[in-house]
């Protein structure tokens, strides 16, 4: 494994930030503290953490209704963004996006949304301006499979072909949308079939494995930042929790439930760092006690926060 | 009468209705197994199978196109579009192809579809699932508007909007799937376009719909209890507009309030407003006045989503106002 | 050739119908009898005629933009047709609908559409009903290669394929969008790779040779009779016309235009009959001008037809 | 003064601005080589070239994502639908994100760009390509929409909205194109939400915008002759209204009369209708009036599509009923 400890440290952590993250999130609305949607990432976090861990800084990602998983991966500060879905003052969009729209421009992160595929035509945009600009940034475009029945997704990946645009769309296929499998969905289950449409290249590859998600990733964004183009990259995954608050899974098995979380993620690359003597079984439960720390903070933080002032409703609308 | 809430009494009609005629059909995101994201298709893919009751992918301007092409051809769907906050995505084919068609065609064809959807605030789900858009279809020829508050109504309407041969644009309300109210066993049907007085007064007329019925009905009780006598109005169909009934009560009242739930401008209250003057202006004591949302994307934030919409304060202030209390 | 005279006949005179319609509409237009945007169909008659000509009157069609062709061979009568394009009241839509809106539901016509990719869903809906109804109808759907850039184009298709539903979807591929050519527009020249992202079978055919459209389309007919599902058929065509009246072509050359009219599909399919002696040279030339009379007389009938009366605006509306 | 066509104006207005700012580029259906279907980017793709005048596939709602993207991402992108009957296939894009996205991210993003495109009647194209949409954008808080009437507003104002930070939604009318009008050979700009009287007068005040302004402008001539003085306001802008300028003339003529292409139910009279109500109901002598058109799709036939839009006449005697002559 060509991996330095440093750079294992950073992944493993990231990834149990956002699993730690999303079970106190899930802690929280069960309390009815945490109010309104909230989709979790618990599950998919090798595809989040693995795709932005190859990006630069100034790259730019745009992000789904399940998202934040890829906030705290772009660098997003645990204690605003868990005062942003508390709707919080000190939240990263000062309470006014909350779960659904966790977004931070500073860090390059164009957004979360609350439109299965309303990020795609962002991405694009944001390609296209790259390529305008003529700087040497990149776009990863993270969504569901279900939003590959959108129409918007078509419209973008044909743009993106067409004007060879540095966009990676980042395909997430957990196997549903909300309730509807892909294969009760999608006339194909083959996601990538999709990028034939485009000549787009694609692949296909294993969510739950944080190294290969890398290891393409790393592929497709050298392939965009030498101006040859986009691509699409199906990563298969599974997300543990329900769909929201009041799912009651009837769609899916206990079965296949306990099939995926067989594949954790966080587990899997634990397993592997020790095995390959780059970290020790110790190291690793210390990690997870330093994130269940900085979680506990961030969660008091948000907490105490303030809401907004009344004052807020009006602001920030036009500049 | 027994009480049922809101969301039974959508899904009797859906049942009734099916059971009826076996040109309905119901089609939309998650109306299967998952029984809808608000639970009123529950129980309907056992009872009348996959045929009848579709899950789709998430496609919401092929689900209304499809929906169309059905209507035009001998069957009577009924459609879901799961937020109507997603309308837009299917508002070509809604304007365009839903509400045109037969106009276009010199009436040689007939359009009966119902476009189930879902609308409002109070789930602090910020921005994408809390908008209330139902004055951009009031604005469409060739399509009606449905909004009912009370589960009889919600029941009531449905049915008679599966029945109709018009394009329906049904909208719920996400708070009030719970509520419960009276609704007879026995089958009714409830006129679509037709107000409602809910409840009788002297002094001011307040003329609302949806969720924001309740706001008025506490209000108007709490008036009461100061000795001011407040009539309320559920339109309950927004298009066609039953001015006629507004109009007998201003002329009664002689001082008419809006109360919607919608981004004050270019909201339903504007249109409401305007056809009262047309109509009753001379029996004006007052300017007609709106309490209305905030012109601004719906916050997450709860304090700042409840500060966005009417509440029982605003309307009571209000009230106090326009008669000059 | 397989191919009755009767029917060699028909097939004949509808595409000689269409031709000289359209000619008729643009000296309309030339002399602003007819107003309004009128797309012409003259070029590409052999896609419409071969196609609606091997299936049954109760068979459905929706149609386009460009859809006097469609109309026409869909039973289509000329005088009502050319009243309509006129705005009469005599038209098939009452003058309510206008070249942009032919459409006549006793027929099986369910419309031409102003929108682009406007009529996928309406023909997706069809085929739905179809097998609702359990009758043994199809649809056929027609479009433009730029209308498989919109997004309905591909949400439709997924549902068709899903579903497997009895629609033919018929794409006319007159290698422009308006101005914009398939090679500038859409990311795939070869348009029948969109289907792969159906699982949809496709195929690509000459659109000028009338007998290669009906085979194909019987092909395809025959597979969604059989309940097996919809099919994706790319139809090479041209449009002699511009895109509009005001359209100067700087986006094509003679050269091109005059390659395609070499291969002008009602000479084209005249001359093989001619030469497998099943018509005469005389036969044709007599066929051409009963078309005209026909012609002479819808135009007569439209001319003089009033236009519709005041009270007209509001009727039709709601049922 | 030297005069040039709307067409014209509003191409030196791009040529203008695309020269003073290199991130400014226009993208969508045939703006290159074509021109644009009204022709108003003719020699655009010459000048500037295929990178910043980039024609695009039909793909409305990527047009306008793409565009808000790369808005967000340091360019300053106009982006056109070619004619506003079609952008309700882009109505998510525009209203979810488009105008949603600066608040919901707490303000710390900013859209420039500009939506431009094209509405109206008069060409007798049919219900597909005859719309006034306007109304729907004026209920959708985060955009403002801007409609020039005049060659020297279209260019003033284009440019304005392409300097300005917000999305804005610029709507042109195909009846201008060919009208000219007195453009100045200097630069100069023309503020957004700002009204103007064009004309002044005492006995009632028409407000009004786009292709009806001129509709106006000659009843005002024809009532002149006739004894009576009307006051016409273009808003050139509908959001943000200017109410102030509406309400100082109602003030001064007691009267109102809306006079709008588009629809009349929902449409944008009823708004400024319940504002001027709102701000100067005192100063009201009778009833405020709309002359709007008819709640119907846009029917092909020329003699109803002359119908269904106000007419000079039409305009005439609303102002003679308000006057009570
Ligand atoms: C346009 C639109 N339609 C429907 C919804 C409701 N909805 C929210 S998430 C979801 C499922 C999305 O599935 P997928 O894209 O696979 O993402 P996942 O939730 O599995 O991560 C649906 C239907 C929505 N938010 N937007
Ligand atoms: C949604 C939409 N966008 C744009 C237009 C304007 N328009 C009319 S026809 C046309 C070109 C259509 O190209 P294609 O689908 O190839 O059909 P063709 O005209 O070549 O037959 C365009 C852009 C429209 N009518 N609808
Ligand atoms: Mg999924
Ligand atoms: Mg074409």
């Amino acid at each position: 494994m060509e991996i330095k400890k440093e750079e294992a440290v950073f992944l493993l952590k990231k990834m149990m930030q956002i699993r730690q993250f999303e079970d106190k999130i899930w802690e929280l609305l069960s309390k009815n503290i945490a109010q309104g949607g909230s989709h979790l990432y618990a599950g998919e976090e090798a595809v989040a953490v693995g795709a932005i861990s190859v990006l630069n800084p100034d790259d730019y990602i745009t992000s789904t209704h399940r998202g934040h998983g890829h906030a705290i991966a772009k660098a997003g500060k645990l204690p605003e963004l868990m005062a942003e879905i508390l709707g919080k003052a000190t939240g990263v969009c000062k309470g006014k996006g909350g779960s659904l729209h966790l977004a931070d421009l500073s860090q390059g992160n164009l957004g979360a949304n609350g439109v299965v595929g309303g990020s795609l035509g962002i991405a694009t945009g944001a390609g296209l301006s790259i390529k305008l600009r003529g700087t040497k940034q990149l776009v990863v475009c993270f969504f569901g499979d279900g939003a590959t029945n959108q129409g918007i997704f078509h419209e973008s990946l044909n743009m993106a072909a067409k004007w060879s645009l540095p966009v990676v769309y980042l395909c997430e296929n957990n196997l549903y949308g909300m309730s509807v499998s892909v294969k009760r969905a999608s006339a194909v289950e083959d996601l990538t079939k999709k990028a034939l449409a485009y000549d787009m290249p694609s692949e296909n590859i294993d969510g739950m494995d944080i190294l290969a998600v890398r290891k393409t990733v790393r592929k497709w964004v050298d392939f965009a930042r030498d101006g040859k183009g986009p691509s699409f990259i199906v990563c298969d995954s599974y997300r543990y929790y329900g769909h929201s608050r009041s799912d009651a899974k009837v769609y899916r098995t206990r079965e296949e439930e306990k099939f995926w979380k067989g594949r954790d993620p966080i587990i899997l690359f634990g397993k592997k760092l020790i095995e390959e003597n780059i970290l020790q079984e110790e190291e690793i439960k210390g990690l997870e006690s330093e994130v269940f720390d900085e979680i506990e903070q961030a969660t008091k933080f948000a907490m105490e926060s303030p809401l907004p002032k009344p004052e807020a409703l009006y602001e920030d609308l036009y500049v | 009468m027994r009480e049922i809430t809101y969301r039974q009494a959508l899904n009797e009609a859906l049942v009734e209705e099916m059971e009826r005629d076996e040109r309905v059909f119901l089609m939309g995101e998650d109306v299967g197994p998952y029984g809808g994201a608000y639970g009123v298709s529950k129980g309907l893919i056992e009872k009348f199978g996959e045929e009848r009751v579709r899950d789709t992918a998430i496609s919401e301007a092929a689900i209304i196109g499809a929906g169309l092409g059905a209507a035009m051809t001998g069957m009577r769907p009924i459609v879901e579009i799961m937020y109507i906050d997603f309308i837009g995505i299917c508002m070509g084919q809604i304007n365009n192809q839903v509400a045109k068609v037969r106009y276009m065609f010199g009436g040689k064809t007939k359009v009966p579809l119902v476009i189930r959807t879902e609308g409002g605030t109070g789930r602090t789900l910020g921005a994408h699932h809390s908008q209330s858009l139902e004055s951009w279809f009031i604005h469409i020829p060739g399509i009606k508007v449905v909004m009912p508050a009370t589960p009889y109504d919600a029941k009531g309407l449905l049915k008679t909007s599966i029945r109709d041969d018009n394009p329906i644009l049904f909208i719920e309300h996400k708070m009030l799937y719970n509520r419960k109210g009276e609704v007879p066993e026995s089958e009714y049907l409830v006129p679509v376009g037709e107000a409602e007085v809910k409840r009788e007064g002297s002094g001011v007329t307040l003329i609302t719909y949806s969720q924001m019925l309740f706001y008025c009905l506490e209000a108007a009780e709490e008036l009461e209890k100061q000795g001011i006598s407040v009539e309320i109005i559920d339109l309950r169909t927004l298009l066609p507009l039953d001015i006629q009934t507004i109009v007998e009560s201003v002329k009664k009242t002689n001082r008419a309030i809006i109360v919607e739930e919608d981004c004050k401008t270019g909201g339903t209250g504007a249109e409401i407003g305007m056809q009262i003057m047309e109509n009753a202006f001379d029996h004006l004591d007052a300017p007609i006045k709106r309490v209305a949302g905030a012109d601004v994307p719906m916050p997450k934030s709860p304090n700042l989503e409840k500060l966005a919409i009417p509440s029982k304060e605003d309307i009571i202030k209000a009230v106090k106002e326009i008669l000059g209390k």
